[in-house]
Protein backbone atom coordinates (compact mmCIF):
# COMPACT_ATOMS: atom_id res chain seq x y z
CA UNK A 1 0.00 0.00 0.00
CA UNK A 2 2.45 2.65 0.54
CA UNK A 3 4.33 1.64 -2.57
CA UNK A 4 1.07 2.38 -4.33
CA UNK A 5 0.04 5.59 -2.40
CA UNK A 6 4.06 7.00 -2.70
CA UNK A 7 3.32 6.58 -6.64
CA UNK A 8 0.40 7.99 -6.74
CA UNK A 9 2.18 10.79 -5.04
CA UNK A 10 4.74 11.62 -7.46
CA UNK A 11 2.13 11.07 -10.52
CA UNK A 12 -0.01 13.33 -8.84
CA UNK A 13 -2.81 11.27 -9.92
CA UNK A 14 -6.51 11.67 -7.80
CA UNK A 15 -7.43 8.88 -6.58
CA UNK A 16 -11.53 7.71 -6.52
CA UNK A 17 -12.67 8.53 -3.14
CA UNK A 18 -17.31 8.58 -4.14
CA UNK A 19 -19.09 5.75 -3.87
CA UNK A 20 -22.97 5.35 -4.80
CA UNK A 21 -24.89 5.14 -1.91
CA UNK A 22 -24.09 4.37 1.45
CA UNK A 23 -20.61 2.87 2.40
CA UNK A 24 -21.35 -0.70 4.11
CA UNK A 25 -19.67 -2.14 7.44
CA UNK A 26 -18.95 -5.08 5.46
CA UNK A 27 -16.87 -2.52 2.64
CA UNK A 28 -15.02 -0.87 6.25
CA UNK A 29 -14.44 -5.13 7.85
CA UNK A 30 -12.43 -5.38 4.62
CA UNK A 31 -10.49 -1.96 4.37
CA UNK A 32 -9.22 -3.21 7.90
CA UNK A 33 -8.97 -6.87 7.49
CA UNK A 34 -6.61 -5.94 3.99
CA UNK A 35 -4.42 -4.07 6.67
CA UNK A 36 -3.30 -7.22 9.11
CA UNK A 37 -0.27 -7.98 6.40
CA UNK A 38 1.03 -5.12 7.50
CA UNK A 39 3.09 -5.83 10.16
CA UNK A 40 4.29 -2.05 10.85
CA UNK A 41 1.03 -0.99 11.74
CA UNK A 42 0.60 -0.13 15.39
CA UNK A 43 -2.62 1.71 15.25
CA UNK A 44 -5.65 2.42 13.00
CA UNK A 45 -7.83 5.61 13.54
CA UNK A 46 -11.18 5.70 11.38
CA UNK A 47 -14.08 8.16 11.84
CA UNK A 48 -17.59 7.12 10.05
CA UNK A 49 -19.73 9.94 9.26
CA UNK A 50 -23.56 8.77 9.99
CA UNK A 51 -26.34 10.04 8.11
CA UNK A 52 -28.42 11.42 11.42
CA UNK A 53 -32.26 12.29 11.25
CA UNK A 54 -32.60 15.52 12.53
CA UNK A 55 -36.01 16.99 13.51
CA UNK A 56 -36.60 20.35 11.75
CA UNK A 57 -39.74 22.06 11.89
CA UNK A 58 -41.27 18.23 13.31
CA UNK A 59 -40.35 16.25 10.26
CA UNK A 60 -37.20 14.15 10.59
CA UNK A 61 -34.79 13.97 7.60
CA UNK A 62 -35.34 10.51 6.37
CA UNK A 63 -32.37 10.90 4.41
CA UNK A 64 -29.15 12.97 2.63
CA UNK A 65 -28.82 13.52 -0.77
CA UNK A 66 -25.12 14.06 -1.80
CA UNK A 67 -23.33 15.83 -4.89
CA UNK A 68 -20.32 16.96 -5.48
CA UNK A 69 -17.85 19.03 -8.05
CA UNK A 70 -16.17 15.73 -8.50
CA UNK A 71 -13.13 16.68 -10.68
CA UNK A 72 -11.98 19.45 -8.43
CA UNK A 73 -13.22 17.22 -5.27
CA UNK A 74 -10.67 14.20 -6.06
CA UNK A 75 -7.61 17.79 -6.97
CA UNK A 76 -8.46 19.18 -3.49
CA UNK A 77 -8.36 15.45 -1.96
CA UNK A 78 -4.92 14.78 -3.58
CA UNK A 79 -3.55 18.17 -1.93
CA UNK A 80 -5.18 17.08 1.55
CA UNK A 81 -3.42 13.59 1.25
CA UNK A 82 -0.26 15.04 0.57
CA UNK A 83 -0.25 17.91 2.93
CA UNK A 84 -1.45 14.91 5.49
CA UNK A 85 1.40 12.55 4.17
CA UNK A 86 3.76 15.07 4.80
CA UNK A 87 2.89 16.33 8.61
CA UNK A 88 2.13 13.10 9.79
CA UNK A 89 3.77 9.40 10.08
CA UNK A 90 1.48 7.53 7.97
CA UNK A 91 1.07 4.27 6.65
CA UNK A 92 -1.74 4.53 5.04
CA UNK A 93 -4.67 6.83 4.57
CA UNK A 94 -7.74 5.68 2.72
CA UNK A 95 -11.37 8.42 2.06
CA UNK A 96 -14.45 7.26 1.12
CA UNK A 97 -17.41 9.44 0.85
CA UNK A 98 -21.00 8.84 -0.57
CA UNK A 99 -23.11 10.01 -3.25
CA UNK A 100 -26.66 10.62 -4.11
CA UNK A 101 -29.29 9.12 -1.26
CA UNK A 102 -27.78 7.61 1.73
CA UNK A 103 -30.50 7.00 4.68
CA UNK A 104 -30.74 7.96 7.78
CA UNK A 105 -28.67 5.19 10.30
CA UNK A 106 -26.42 4.75 7.08
CA UNK A 107 -22.77 5.76 6.94
CA UNK A 108 -21.71 8.73 4.22
CA UNK A 109 -18.05 9.03 5.65
CA UNK A 110 -15.39 6.88 6.15
CA UNK A 111 -11.88 8.39 7.19
CA UNK A 112 -9.09 5.31 7.97
CA UNK A 113 -5.94 6.36 8.91
CA UNK A 114 -2.77 3.62 10.09
CA UNK A 115 0.41 4.54 11.58
CA UNK A 116 3.37 2.41 13.66
CA UNK A 117 1.98 4.79 16.80
CA UNK A 118 -1.28 5.78 17.99
CA UNK A 119 -1.27 9.42 17.99
CA UNK A 120 0.06 9.62 14.39
CA UNK A 121 -2.98 8.10 13.22
CA UNK A 122 -5.75 10.14 15.64
CA UNK A 123 -4.07 13.01 14.93
CA UNK A 124 -4.08 12.63 10.96
CA UNK A 125 -7.57 11.24 11.43
CA UNK A 126 -8.98 13.95 13.18
CA UNK A 127 -7.16 16.64 10.78
CA UNK A 128 -8.57 14.93 8.02
CA UNK A 129 -11.94 14.82 9.07
CA UNK A 130 -12.78 18.58 9.32
CA UNK A 131 -10.24 19.01 6.17
CA UNK A 132 -12.85 17.03 4.51
CA UNK A 133 -16.05 18.95 5.97
CA UNK A 134 -14.74 22.52 5.54
CA UNK A 135 -12.55 21.79 2.16
CA UNK A 136 -14.23 19.29 -0.33
CA UNK A 137 -16.64 20.80 -2.85
CA UNK A 138 -19.73 18.17 -2.02
CA UNK A 139 -22.95 19.19 -0.54
CA UNK A 140 -25.78 17.38 1.03
CA UNK A 141 -29.41 17.50 0.76
CA UNK A 142 -31.62 16.56 3.64
CA UNK A 143 -34.89 15.00 2.54
CA UNK A 144 -37.63 14.75 4.13
CA UNK A 145 -40.31 11.84 3.97
CA UNK A 146 -42.93 14.14 2.38
CA UNK A 147 -40.29 14.87 -0.16
CA UNK A 148 -39.75 17.93 1.04
CA UNK A 149 -35.63 19.23 1.41
CA UNK A 150 -33.61 21.52 2.72
CA UNK A 151 -30.03 22.21 2.09
CA UNK A 152 -27.20 20.39 5.15
CA UNK A 153 -25.18 23.47 6.66
CA UNK A 154 -21.68 22.00 8.36
CA UNK A 155 -20.27 23.40 11.67
CA UNK B 1 -19.83 33.99 -27.61
CA UNK B 2 -21.37 32.55 -24.66
CA UNK B 3 -20.17 31.25 -21.31
CA UNK B 4 -20.77 28.19 -19.34
CA UNK B 5 -21.44 28.09 -15.78
CA UNK B 6 -21.92 24.94 -13.34
CA UNK B 7 -24.16 25.82 -10.37
CA UNK B 8 -24.21 23.39 -7.65
CA UNK B 9 -26.54 22.52 -4.24
CA UNK B 10 -28.37 25.12 -2.86
CA UNK B 11 -27.62 27.79 -5.43
CA UNK B 12 -30.04 25.73 -8.16
CA UNK B 13 -33.11 26.26 -6.53
CA UNK B 14 -32.09 29.84 -7.73
CA UNK B 15 -31.07 29.40 -11.23
CA UNK B 16 -33.06 26.80 -11.72
CA UNK B 17 -30.61 24.83 -13.43
CA UNK B 18 -27.22 23.14 -12.77
CA UNK B 19 -25.90 24.47 -16.34
CA UNK B 20 -26.85 28.21 -17.65
CA UNK B 21 -25.04 30.41 -19.97
CA UNK B 22 -24.68 33.75 -20.38
CA UNK B 23 -23.01 36.08 -22.96
CA UNK B 24 -19.56 36.31 -22.56
CA UNK B 25 -17.36 38.45 -20.35
CA UNK B 26 -13.96 38.78 -19.73
CA UNK B 27 -13.46 38.93 -15.72
CA UNK B 28 -14.94 37.31 -12.72
CA UNK B 29 -15.82 40.80 -11.72
CA UNK B 30 -18.34 41.37 -15.16
CA UNK B 31 -19.26 37.51 -14.95
CA UNK B 32 -20.77 38.32 -11.23
CA UNK B 33 -22.75 41.74 -11.86
CA UNK B 34 -23.98 39.84 -14.86
CA UNK B 35 -25.06 36.78 -13.13
CA UNK B 36 -26.79 39.11 -10.34
CA UNK B 37 -28.35 41.04 -12.45
CA UNK B 38 -30.09 37.76 -13.89
CA UNK B 39 -30.50 36.22 -11.06
CA UNK B 40 -31.19 39.23 -8.37
CA UNK B 41 -31.55 36.27 -5.38
CA UNK B 42 -27.24 35.66 -5.79
CA UNK B 43 -26.90 39.33 -4.80
CA UNK B 44 -27.70 38.12 -0.82
CA UNK B 45 -26.59 34.08 -1.59
CA UNK B 46 -23.12 32.99 0.01
CA UNK B 47 -21.43 31.48 -3.05
CA UNK B 48 -17.48 31.51 -3.95
CA UNK B 49 -16.68 31.50 -7.53
CA UNK B 50 -14.13 28.36 -8.96
CA UNK B 51 -12.51 28.99 -11.88
CA UNK B 52 -10.62 25.96 -14.05
CA UNK B 53 -11.29 24.16 -10.49
CA UNK B 54 -9.63 26.64 -7.86
CA UNK B 55 -11.43 29.38 -5.99
CA UNK B 56 -10.66 32.68 -6.92
CA UNK B 57 -9.22 35.57 -4.99
CA UNK B 58 -10.23 38.73 -6.00
CA UNK B 59 -10.90 39.40 -9.93
CA UNK B 60 -9.89 37.19 -12.31
CA UNK B 61 -9.81 37.16 -16.08
CA UNK B 62 -12.07 34.72 -17.99
CA UNK B 63 -11.46 32.66 -21.12
CA UNK B 64 -13.95 31.06 -23.83
CA UNK B 65 -12.66 27.73 -22.33
CA UNK B 66 -12.58 28.75 -18.70
CA UNK B 67 -14.61 26.40 -16.53
CA UNK B 68 -16.56 28.17 -14.15
CA UNK B 69 -18.62 26.97 -11.15
CA UNK B 70 -20.82 28.97 -8.51
CA UNK B 71 -20.15 26.92 -4.67
CA UNK B 72 -21.80 27.15 -1.88
CA UNK B 73 -21.08 26.46 1.37
CA UNK B 74 -19.35 22.87 1.43
CA UNK B 75 -21.37 20.44 3.65
CA UNK B 76 -20.27 16.81 2.87
CA UNK B 77 -19.53 14.26 5.33
CA UNK C 1 -28.36 1.04 24.29
CA UNK C 2 -28.14 4.09 25.92
CA UNK C 3 -30.67 2.95 28.33
CA UNK C 4 -29.11 -0.63 28.70
CA UNK C 5 -25.89 1.75 29.59
CA UNK C 6 -27.66 3.67 31.88
CA UNK C 7 -28.93 1.02 34.28
CA UNK C 8 -25.55 -0.41 34.48
CA UNK C 9 -23.93 2.86 35.29
CA UNK C 10 -26.93 3.12 37.77
CA UNK C 11 -25.68 -0.38 38.87
CA UNK C 12 -22.03 0.57 38.91
CA UNK C 13 -22.28 -2.85 37.45
CA UNK C 14 -18.80 -3.55 35.31
CA UNK C 15 -19.29 -4.62 31.96
CA UNK C 16 -16.91 -7.61 30.40
CA UNK C 17 -14.51 -6.05 27.45
CA UNK C 18 -11.86 -9.34 27.45
CA UNK C 19 -12.41 -11.13 24.60
CA UNK C 20 -9.61 -14.66 23.70
CA UNK C 21 -7.34 -14.04 20.98
CA UNK C 22 -7.68 -11.45 18.09
CA UNK C 23 -10.67 -9.35 17.38
CA UNK C 24 -11.95 -9.91 14.06
CA UNK C 25 -12.76 -6.90 11.22
CA UNK C 26 -16.05 -9.19 11.32
CA UNK C 27 -17.11 -8.51 14.88
CA UNK C 28 -16.20 -4.86 14.18
CA UNK C 29 -18.17 -4.51 11.37
CA UNK C 30 -21.55 -6.26 13.08
CA UNK C 31 -20.97 -3.52 16.18
CA UNK C 32 -20.78 -0.93 13.32
CA UNK C 33 -24.21 -2.05 11.85
CA UNK C 34 -26.00 -2.23 15.14
CA UNK C 35 -25.96 1.97 15.26
CA UNK C 36 -27.72 2.06 12.54
CA UNK C 37 -31.00 2.16 14.22
CA UNK C 38 -29.87 4.97 16.48
CA UNK C 39 -30.67 7.59 14.38
CA UNK C 40 -29.27 10.45 16.66
CA UNK C 41 -25.82 9.80 16.20
CA UNK C 42 -23.87 11.71 13.62
CA UNK C 43 -20.18 10.86 13.64
CA UNK C 44 -18.31 7.45 15.44
CA UNK C 45 -14.97 6.85 15.87
CA UNK C 46 -13.14 4.63 16.18
CA UNK C 47 -9.17 3.45 17.60
CA UNK C 48 -8.00 -0.27 16.44
CA UNK C 49 -4.71 -1.38 18.25
CA UNK C 50 -2.74 -3.60 15.76
CA UNK C 51 -0.31 -6.02 16.96
CA UNK C 52 3.31 -4.81 15.30
CA UNK C 53 6.17 -7.04 14.72
CA UNK C 54 8.97 -5.00 15.56
CA UNK C 55 12.37 -6.31 15.11
CA UNK C 56 14.40 -6.36 18.77
CA UNK C 57 17.79 -7.72 18.55
CA UNK C 58 16.96 -8.95 14.87
CA UNK C 59 14.09 -11.33 15.73
CA UNK C 60 10.50 -9.82 14.89
CA UNK C 61 8.08 -9.99 17.12
CA UNK C 62 5.44 -12.80 16.28
CA UNK C 63 2.32 -12.27 18.50
CA UNK C 64 1.85 -10.52 21.97
CA UNK C 65 0.58 -12.40 25.26
CA UNK C 66 -1.87 -11.01 27.02
CA UNK C 67 -2.93 -11.22 30.66
CA UNK C 68 -5.05 -9.21 33.38
CA UNK C 69 -6.00 -8.98 37.01
CA UNK C 70 -9.68 -9.00 35.48
CA UNK C 71 -11.66 -8.16 38.42
CA UNK C 72 -9.73 -5.01 39.20
CA UNK C 73 -9.27 -4.08 35.67
CA UNK C 74 -13.24 -4.63 34.98
CA UNK C 75 -14.28 -2.21 37.85
CA UNK C 76 -11.11 0.05 36.68
CA UNK C 77 -12.87 0.49 32.86
CA UNK C 78 -16.51 1.05 34.79
CA UNK C 79 -14.93 3.76 36.31
CA UNK C 80 -13.33 4.89 33.39
CA UNK C 81 -16.42 4.41 31.62
CA UNK C 82 -18.37 6.37 34.28
CA UNK C 83 -15.44 9.66 33.71
CA UNK C 84 -15.84 9.51 30.16
CA UNK C 85 -19.72 9.64 29.77
CA UNK C 86 -20.00 12.44 32.40
CA UNK C 87 -17.56 14.54 30.58
CA UNK C 88 -18.76 13.82 26.78
CA UNK C 89 -22.21 13.71 25.34
CA UNK C 90 -21.67 10.50 24.00
CA UNK C 91 -24.80 7.91 22.31
CA UNK C 92 -22.16 4.58 23.05
CA UNK C 93 -19.37 3.69 24.12
CA UNK C 94 -17.59 -0.22 23.23
CA UNK C 95 -14.59 -1.20 24.27
CA UNK C 96 -13.16 -5.07 23.90
CA UNK C 97 -9.79 -5.79 24.58
CA UNK C 98 -8.04 -9.28 23.70
CA UNK C 99 -6.57 -11.71 26.04
CA UNK C 100 -4.08 -14.34 25.19
CA UNK C 101 -2.37 -14.92 22.29
CA UNK C 102 -2.94 -12.32 19.24
CA UNK C 103 -0.68 -12.44 16.24
CA UNK C 104 1.02 -9.80 14.89
CA UNK C 105 -1.16 -7.91 12.05
CA UNK C 106 -4.07 -8.84 14.41
CA UNK C 107 -6.31 -6.67 16.51
CA UNK C 108 -5.61 -6.45 19.79
CA UNK C 109 -7.86 -3.63 21.15
CA UNK C 110 -10.80 -1.96 19.79
CA UNK C 111 -12.13 1.35 21.36
CA UNK C 112 -15.80 2.49 19.87
CA UNK C 113 -17.27 6.25 21.13
CA UNK C 114 -20.43 7.23 18.76
CA UNK C 115 -21.79 11.07 19.26
CA UNK C 116 -24.32 13.27 17.77
CA UNK C 117 -21.45 15.61 16.61
CA UNK C 118 -18.02 14.26 15.76
CA UNK C 119 -15.74 16.13 17.85
CA UNK C 120 -17.23 14.39 20.79
CA UNK C 121 -16.99 10.83 19.64
CA UNK C 122 -12.88 11.90 18.74
CA UNK C 123 -12.15 13.03 21.96
CA UNK C 124 -13.69 10.54 24.12
CA UNK C 125 -12.18 7.71 22.02
CA UNK C 126 -8.84 9.43 22.07
CA UNK C 127 -9.01 10.08 26.04
CA UNK C 128 -10.49 6.26 26.17
CA UNK C 129 -6.99 4.95 24.69
CA UNK C 130 -4.97 6.77 26.66
CA UNK C 131 -6.95 5.92 29.72
CA UNK C 132 -7.24 2.10 28.34
CA UNK C 133 -3.25 2.03 27.86
CA UNK C 134 -2.05 3.64 31.32
CA UNK C 135 -4.91 2.65 33.93
CA UNK C 136 -6.05 -0.99 32.91
CA UNK C 137 -3.95 -3.62 34.49
CA UNK C 138 -3.16 -5.06 31.21
CA UNK C 139 0.07 -6.53 30.64
CA UNK C 140 1.85 -7.46 26.86
CA UNK C 141 4.20 -10.44 26.40
CA UNK C 142 5.63 -9.57 23.33
CA UNK C 143 6.74 -13.58 21.94
CA UNK C 144 9.14 -14.05 19.28
CA UNK C 145 9.24 -17.47 17.05
CA UNK C 146 12.12 -19.10 18.76
CA UNK C 147 9.64 -18.93 21.81
CA UNK C 148 12.13 -16.29 23.66
CA UNK C 149 10.07 -13.65 24.77
CA UNK C 150 10.24 -9.97 26.61
CA UNK C 151 7.43 -7.98 28.02
CA UNK C 152 5.89 -4.97 26.23
CA UNK C 153 6.25 -1.50 27.38
CA UNK C 154 3.64 1.15 26.95
CA UNK C 155 5.07 5.11 25.98
CA UNK D 1 -1.39 -18.16 59.02
CA UNK D 2 -0.34 -16.57 55.57
CA UNK D 3 -1.27 -14.33 53.15
CA UNK D 4 -1.80 -14.85 49.50
CA UNK D 5 -0.60 -12.80 47.24
CA UNK D 6 -1.00 -12.49 43.12
CA UNK D 7 1.60 -11.62 40.90
CA UNK D 8 1.44 -10.42 37.75
CA UNK D 9 3.55 -9.73 34.13
CA UNK D 10 7.35 -9.51 34.22
CA UNK D 11 7.00 -10.02 37.97
CA UNK D 12 6.19 -13.59 37.61
CA UNK D 13 9.93 -13.49 36.12
CA UNK D 14 11.12 -13.15 39.24
CA UNK D 15 8.51 -14.45 41.59
CA UNK D 16 8.57 -17.90 39.50
CA UNK D 17 4.81 -18.01 40.07
CA UNK D 18 1.96 -16.49 39.74
CA UNK D 19 1.08 -16.81 43.27
CA UNK D 20 2.50 -17.03 46.23
CA UNK D 21 2.18 -17.04 49.94
CA UNK D 22 4.17 -15.72 53.11
CA UNK D 23 4.13 -16.05 56.49
CA UNK D 24 1.42 -13.00 57.69
CA UNK D 25 2.05 -9.41 58.15
CA UNK D 26 0.03 -6.89 59.36
CA UNK D 27 0.96 -3.65 56.77
CA UNK D 28 2.25 -3.86 53.33
CA UNK D 29 5.55 -2.02 54.58
CA UNK D 30 6.12 -5.55 56.22
CA UNK D 31 4.81 -7.19 53.36
CA UNK D 32 7.14 -5.07 51.12
CA UNK D 33 10.43 -5.96 53.47
CA UNK D 34 9.13 -9.70 53.67
CA UNK D 35 9.13 -10.07 50.26
CA UNK D 36 12.39 -8.06 49.05
CA UNK D 37 14.11 -10.68 51.15
CA UNK D 38 12.67 -13.66 50.03
CA UNK D 39 13.31 -11.87 46.31
CA UNK D 40 15.74 -9.99 46.06
CA UNK D 41 15.27 -9.02 42.28
CA UNK D 42 11.71 -7.11 43.91
CA UNK D 43 14.15 -4.41 45.35
CA UNK D 44 14.94 -2.91 42.19
CA UNK D 45 11.64 -3.84 39.96
CA UNK D 46 8.99 -1.14 39.43
CA UNK D 47 6.15 -2.29 40.60
CA UNK D 48 2.62 -1.09 42.98
CA UNK D 49 0.55 -3.21 45.38
CA UNK D 50 -3.28 -3.79 44.61
CA UNK D 51 -5.15 -4.38 48.11
CA UNK D 52 -8.42 -5.33 47.41
CA UNK D 53 -8.27 -4.21 43.95
CA UNK D 54 -7.13 -0.79 44.54
CA UNK D 55 -3.51 0.44 43.77
CA UNK D 56 -2.28 1.71 47.40
CA UNK D 57 -0.63 5.07 48.38
CA UNK D 58 1.82 4.72 51.35
CA UNK D 59 1.81 2.03 53.99
CA UNK D 60 -1.34 0.47 54.34
CA UNK D 61 -3.19 -2.33 56.65
CA UNK D 62 -3.79 -5.85 55.80
CA UNK D 63 -6.12 -8.41 57.06
CA UNK D 64 -6.07 -12.54 56.79
CA UNK D 65 -8.64 -11.72 53.60
CA UNK D 66 -7.00 -8.95 51.83
CA UNK D 67 -6.81 -9.36 48.51
CA UNK D 68 -3.35 -8.53 47.80
CA UNK D 69 -1.54 -8.33 43.93
CA UNK D 70 1.74 -7.03 43.26
CA UNK D 71 1.03 -5.42 39.24
CA UNK D 72 4.33 -4.00 37.02
CA UNK D 73 3.87 -1.30 34.40
CA UNK D 74 0.67 -1.83 32.72
CA UNK D 75 0.99 -2.58 29.23
CA UNK D 76 -2.29 -2.91 27.43
CA UNK D 77 -3.53 -2.46 24.08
Amino acid sequence: MENLQAVDMKERKPKQIFVQGAISPAFIADSIQKHSTRHDIGGHSIFLGQVRADTIEEKPVAAIEYTTYEEMALEKMLEIREAIFSKYDLTCMHVYHSLGKVAAGEICLFVFTSSKHRRMAIDACTELVEKIKFELPVWGKELFEDESYQWKENK
Amino acid sequence: MELQITIFGQLTDITGSSNIRIPAVSNTDELLAALKQQYPALGTAKFVVAVNKKIIQGNTALAANSSIALLPPFSGG
